[in-house]
């Protein structure tokens, strides 16, 4: 299961589409929304994705990922719109006969998404708005 | 009106609709845009579009996709294409 | 968070636990029970645990790893008794502000738990049964 | 009775509440089971019990917990404290 919605993402329904009887271990990364970003108190986020691309590309990472490693089941979710702090942007869980091959695969997946997913975010501030990522100039900053 | 059937006949300026996300959506005013160039590649198109909004130079990276996909500099393009811009991501 | 108990464990409630506004990563391991063993079907486990002292192993294990790792919060649950197929044996959460931190700090706690915490399970078979890694002879065999 | 008072003023034998746990409860026959013996460390309850039931030599490995954390043979011990037997451990 690969989707992008706007809605809030149900954890536990991603993780039961990962999930298998034939599987001993199932890792689920969860990305929230922090509450500060380079100092600066956050108000909100405001996610946009080019929704068919992503998810053609992040099923590609996840074929990818079942090459790697003998992957029983997978579910990724990634929500847009306007996030606010605390607020769930992303779920990735995969499941594996054994415990290690989890943990590999579900950070090959995150950080295959994070790379290459045609999905953007901009942070508000109270005092202004930026798209992130984008500048060389904030591209330290904003590394995450 | 003439003038541009006849180059369209020459086959010369092709006309394609270019998709943008995120900051290129700042940059160019909207979210889409229509382009009339010569040249038929992915590279001659990011040429065009950075001439045309300096701004897109001043982005860590600038991707081009082509029908959901990454393309490279040399890929040719056709009009019938979902052509996009695909600046710095950050998702997750 | 840490609790042993014989109810099934809501993962949400674990994750919940472990979720930080200052967070903007969760990693979550899941174990569950696989449906074969040895290539033998598995019936049911029973898993044991001395209490109190998996209770505090477990507490020493979370302790090391906030040492280690930047966590802002973190939740692990263990069940014992009679387990099916299918059903969560343990789940660790852990939140911290960037998403390595979260698949390393959680993959420490996993480890060194089932190494470490005095809990025991045994394999229920339909023509015997096992305490898991008891007997040499069964260890190389019982690795997972 | 009379022997065994004059025996515990001697200081010579102590009794040791063991709690067993996994496969050791199948192999002492029980949850728990009570020692006495001459001796007050880890590494002489141990043998001890290893000479009482010999299938413990058969585990792959045996810790003795006291008071909840995992102890060193050379230890000491007092009667008051909680001894347990820890066979390998496999929770997860």
């Amino acid at each position: 299961m690969i989707k992008i919605t706007e809605k809030a993402i149900d954890v536990q329904k991603v993780i039961d589409t990962a999930c298998s009887l034939g599987a001993g271990a199932v890792n689920v990364f969860i990305g929230t929304v922090r509450n500060t970003a380079h100092a600066k108190n956050v108000l909100w986020l405001e996610y946009e994705a080019y929704e068919s691309m992503a998810v053609a590309e992040i099923k590609k990472i996840v074929d990818e990922a079942s090459h790697r490693w003998p992957l029983l089941g997978s579910g990724v979710s990634h929500r847009i719109g306007t996030l606010k702090p605390g607020e769930v942007s992303v779920v990735v869980a995969v499941s594996t006969p054994h415990r290690r091959d989890s943990f590999e695969a579900c950070q090959f997946i995150i950080d295959n998404l994070k790379e290459k997913a045609p999905i953007w975010k901009k942070e508000v501030f109270e005092d202004g708005e930026e798209w992130i990522s984008a500048q060389p100039v904030r591209a330290v900053e904003a590394q995450s | 009106m003439a003038l541009e059937r006849n180059v369209l006949i020459m086959e010369v300026t092709s006309r394609y609709k270019v998709r943008a996300f995120g900051i290129t959506k700042d940059i160019i005013g909207g979210k889409e845009t229509v382009v009339e160039m010569e040249g038929s590649t992915v590279g001659e198109l990011r040429r065009y579009l950075v001439s045309r909004y300096p701004s897109l130079t001043g982005l860590r990276s600038l991707f081009i996709a082509v029908n959901h996909t990454y393309a490279e500099d040399a890929q040719g393009l056709s009009e019938a294409d979902e052509i996009a811009l695909i600046p710095p991501v950050s998702g997750g």
